[in-house]
């Protein structure tokens, strides 16, 4: 068998960077893979591209997902004034108070007194266009921390 | 628990305003009974039949529910009760024990029309809630009694297998709406 | 800062709720207590956060089911042997045990996840009132019941079925023993 | 082979606290280790290609390409292996390097932080006394004269009055209700070596004293703002002096919440003080609002205080006895308007408003210290 490679390469010889610097660039990404994904170039560069495939579509996906978790949260928040999320979104839309699903999620966690203040402007707009038919009051045989709490009335 | 002590009937839409006796005051002696005394020293056996107070048997004066329309005409139609409840928009359900109870006889028969004077439909109605109640276990006390005269207990509990537990119904209206009956 | 320290230790605490099974439909029951063993019923929540909540149910034998599902609803399992196949109708599934119905529910209402399990264990099924007491004392909220119970007829006082008015008048002239059914037994309405 | 000594210098390569000056010890080593690493490659020991490329040098490679030539990986390599081995540069003050101009230095400080200082009184500002004293004994052995007086500490002790004074000035215009024990918590807190070294390193106080050790402890860098803040008030005036404390030194509250500054030992003792201070009778009742899983280890206590049947604070905690300790600090924040609710400290622009009615409490309390 005749090595070839040599003699051709005496003129042919590429002049240009290292090769390891294109990998390099590849590692930048991969350092926290798991096993010859993280270390071996061929591999890396496969879980690569699936890993920024799965960004682009993700990044659509992300609003969607925090979507989803204000309107728990802020649901989860109305329930604690009594009344649900479908009807306080849909009356605060009515009376044009326009504030989106963000702002309600930190008023809900973080200003729990705003927030209520909001579920009260959205019940009462409730009951005087009767929009939905709200069961207002508590059911009987039900109490709860709400009655004991005496708020500072400052 | 239907609440009709308490929510106010409202005058019924077409009626004119002249205003309606809630509760007739007057206890007519219609019902009677057929009465069998033995007289021994004339050796007699009178029977006749005599006049029951309804109050002391099945409660308190009847409501007048008649709406205004059946004043007019001559001969006494009388109302539909289920019927104008409804006009009242008060539908009746199966829970409603205390109601179901005036129609049904001690062993729970259900009464005829001529009785309760129930329109056909009603009478339907009547039927399913009753059956409704029984499964349910709401009226165990008006049960027939048994050949050996004694009556079966009131208990839920002592029930058979699946009656046993707890069961509950949608209300009538939703049930006819799916088409599901027991 | 010990008051931040404390102000987040008391919003992540765990809540125990106590829910009174008593006429609740084990399903739609299974649902809100899911939520509140997820922790839903917070505004704090978050699917990674472990922010759930303890439920106490109690009166569990005395929960009720729609319609006829008591006799048709049957409870499936097999031994993974031959003809290991059993069905068990819901009323001796329940006389089995009484507690088993209402935490299927749940389960079922829950995401099938790895911390499922754990979060099942949070919830507590009595078949009565009895509940240990240092249960009791964990407890501090109720969660509202979907069903009002309806009362019996044997629960009505007496004087309480006389008030009630009567709903039609009795025929003219009506002898009451016609309503004698063939069998020539005496009719008595009481 | 080499992985042992690489071993040797892990812990002291990658670790942040390298000691500036070398041991006598370490350095010994340094010098053995480096002398064996030029012995094996002199035994042309088959180590590696870095051990070669040290020993052929760069020979057979062009050196041209630019920072992505073929050679320049292999060599950076190297290069990287001998600072593990030399290990970190030592720490040297910043008047070592030739670009460095003191007066030159002392203008752009004024300028930076654009005061006009005069120039005598800033320098001596920046004199400290453990300097004075080593350059007398130095320029005495040439045969010069130089003065021990021109040292900062007259100007630290006055600018450590003005400091105080003036916090304690804002605090109390702020703060009313705060009693005196709390003020003077948070002025400790502000004037504290700690902070104000930090405060001094960051204007670039630190490279412009001149001390006589180095590197140079908190306590001098403190002495020396204070100096910075008399000749500030001597050279103008003493509202630009309060308006560089409003701006530098209290800035540091921001963020910090005044009753974690002013830690209170035993806060229902102190609240009950303060209500019969104020007059009512009664003392406070604590109830307990809602608790959750008490028996449990994840467990959740709400103690509310009362007094007679009002509603005072309310206090959480993992037990009860936590929840009522922290029920009457919150009485106490409310009493003294440090609470949540309360707006934090204006600074900048807003400050300036107040400037004069705060200067005028200032001077209530200059007289009152002195």
């Amino acid at each position: 068998m005749v090595h070839l490679t040599n003699t051709l390469n005496r003129f042919g010889y590429i002049h240009g960077p290292h090769r390891i610097y294109k990998r390099m660039q590849v590692f930048r990404f991969t350092w926290h893979y798991y096993g010859r994904h993280r270390r071996c170039y061929k591999l890396a560069v496969q879980r690569l591209h699936k890993a920024w495939l799965h960004a682009t579509r993700n990044r659509k996906m992300k609003g969607l997902l925090y979507k989803e978790i204000w309107q728990t949260r802020i649901d989860a928040a109305c329930k604690e004034h009594g009344i649900k999320y479908f009807e306080f979104t849909e009356s605060l839309t009515r009376q044009n108070i326009h504030l989106n699903h963000a702002v309600l999620n930190d008023l809900a966690i973080y200003e729990p007194r705003t927030f209520k203040s909001l579920c009260n402007v959205a019940k009462q707009h409730i009951v005087n266009t009767g929009l939905y038919n709200l069961t207002l009051e508590e059911p009987e045989g039900v109490f709860n921390r709400s009655m004991f709490t005496d708020e500072l009335k400052q | 628990m239907l609440k009709i002590a308490k929510n106010s009937l409202k005058l019924s839409a077409n009626s004119c305003l002249n205003p309606i006796r809630q509760i007739s005051l007057s206890s007519a002696l219609n019902l009677k009974r057929i009465e069998k005394t033995e007289d021994k020293t004339t050796n007699t056996i009178t029977i006749e039949g005599k006049y029951i107070d309804p109050k002391e048997t099945f409660g308190t004066g009847v409501l007048d529910l008649t709406g205004q329309c059946y004043q007019d005409t001559d001969e006494a139609v009388r109302p539909c009760a289920f019927c104008e409840l409804e006009k009242r928009d008060i539908k009746v359900q199966y829970t409603d024990v205390l109601v179901l109870r005036q129609f049904l006889t001690e062993n729970g028969q259900i009464l005829p029309r001529k009785v309760s004077g129930l329109c056909k439909k009603q009478q339907k109605k009547l039927i399913v809630l009753t059956k409704q109640a029984k499964h349910a276990g709401l009226i165990l006390n008006l049960q027939p009694t048994l050949l050996d005269g004694t009556k079966p207990s009131a208990d839920h509990s002592k029930r058979f297998k699946y009656l046993k537990w707890n069961t509950y119904f949608d209300d009538y209206e939703t049930m006819k709406r799916n088409k599901k009956f027991l | 800062m010990a008051f931040n320290r404390v102000k987040q230790w008391t919003t992540f605490a765990r809540v125990w709720y106590l829910f009174d099974a008593k006429w609740q439909d084990p399903i739609i029951s299974g649902r809100v207590l899911s939520k509140y063993l997820l922790g839903k019923n917070k505004p704090i929540y978050s699917v990674g956060s472990d922010c759930g909540d303890y439920v106490v149910v109690i009166n569990s034998k005395e929960i009720a089911l729609k319609d006829d599902l008591w006799r048709t609803y049957n409870y499936f399992h097999h031994t993974g042997y031959a003809k290991g196949a059993t069905y068990t109708p819901a009323w001796e599934y329940h006389e089995n045990d009484p507690t088993r119905i209402i935490k299927n529910c749940t389960k079922n209402a829950l995401p099938p996840k790895i911390y499922r399990n754990s979060l099942l264990s949070r919830l507590l099924v009595f078949p009565d009132d009895k509940v240990p007491k240092d249960v009791i004392k964990n407890i501090t909220d109720q969660i509202q019941p979907s069903m009002t119970p309806p009362k019996r007829l044997t629960e009505f006082s007496e004087d309480e079925i006389q008030n009630f008015p009567r709903l039609f008048e009795w025929p003219k002239e009506f002898i009451i023993d016609d309503l004698k059914g063939e069998n020539n037994q005496t009719v008595k309405i009481i | 082979m080499l992985q042992q000594w690489h071993e040797k210098f892990k812990i002291r390569s990658c670790s942040q606290n390298v000691p500036t000056q070398l041991p006598e010890s370490l350095k010994l080593e340094i010098q053995t280790i480096q002398s064996i690493y030029k012995e094996k490659v002199d035994e042309n020991f088959r180590m590696g290609f870095y051990e070669k490329f040290i020993k052929d040098g760069a020979k057979g490679f062009s050196l041209r390409g630019g920072p992505f030539a073929k050679w320049r990986y292999p060599a950076n390599k190297v290069i990287y292996r001998k600072r593990l081995v030399a290990g970190p540069e030592p720490e040297r003050p910043r008047s070592v390097w030739s670009n460095w101009n003191y007066d030159s230095e002392i203008y752009a400080f004024a300028k930076r932080l654009n005061e006009n200082f005069k120039e005598g009184l800033l320098r001596q500002a920046f004199i400290d006394p453990s300097y004075a004293v080593s350059e007398k004994s130095k320029l005495q052995d040439i045969g010069l004269e130089f003065d021990i007086s021109q040292n900062n500490a007259v100007l630290a002790k006055e600018g450590e009055n003005i400091c105080k004074n003036y916090i304690r000035a804002l605090l109390n215009f702020w703060y009313p209700k705060l009693p005196t024990q709390g003020v003077e918590a948070v002025v400790e807190f502000l004037t504290n070596s700690q902070s104000m070294a930090y405060i001094s390193k960051n204007i670039g106080i630190m490279d412009l004293v001149k001390t006589q050790e180095f590197p140079v402890q908190n306590e001098t860098l403190r002495s020396t703002l204070f100096a910075v803040i008399a000749a500030l008030s001597q050279s103008e005036s003493p509202i630009r002096a309060h308006l560089f404390i409003n701006d530098f030194v209290v800035t540091q509250l921001v963020g910090k919440d005044i009753n974690e500054i002013w830690r209170i030992e035993n806060p229902m003792g102190l609240l009950c003080d303060e209500l019969k201070k104020s007059g009512n009778k009664a003392l406070p009742k604590a109830r307990l609002i809602w608790s959750t899983g008490a028996n449990t280890p994840t467990s959740a206590f709400v103690v509310g205080l009362y007094l007679d049947e009002k509603f005072l604070s309310k206090g959480y905690g993992e037990t009860a006895e936590i929840a009522e300790e922290m029920a009457a600090r919150d009485a106490l924040r409310r009493l003294f308007g440090t609470a949540e609710e309360n707006a934090p400290l204006p600074y900048g622009e807003k400050a300036r408003k107040f400037s004069e009615m705060i200067n005028s409490i200032y001077e209530k309390f200059k007289n009152s210290n002195i």
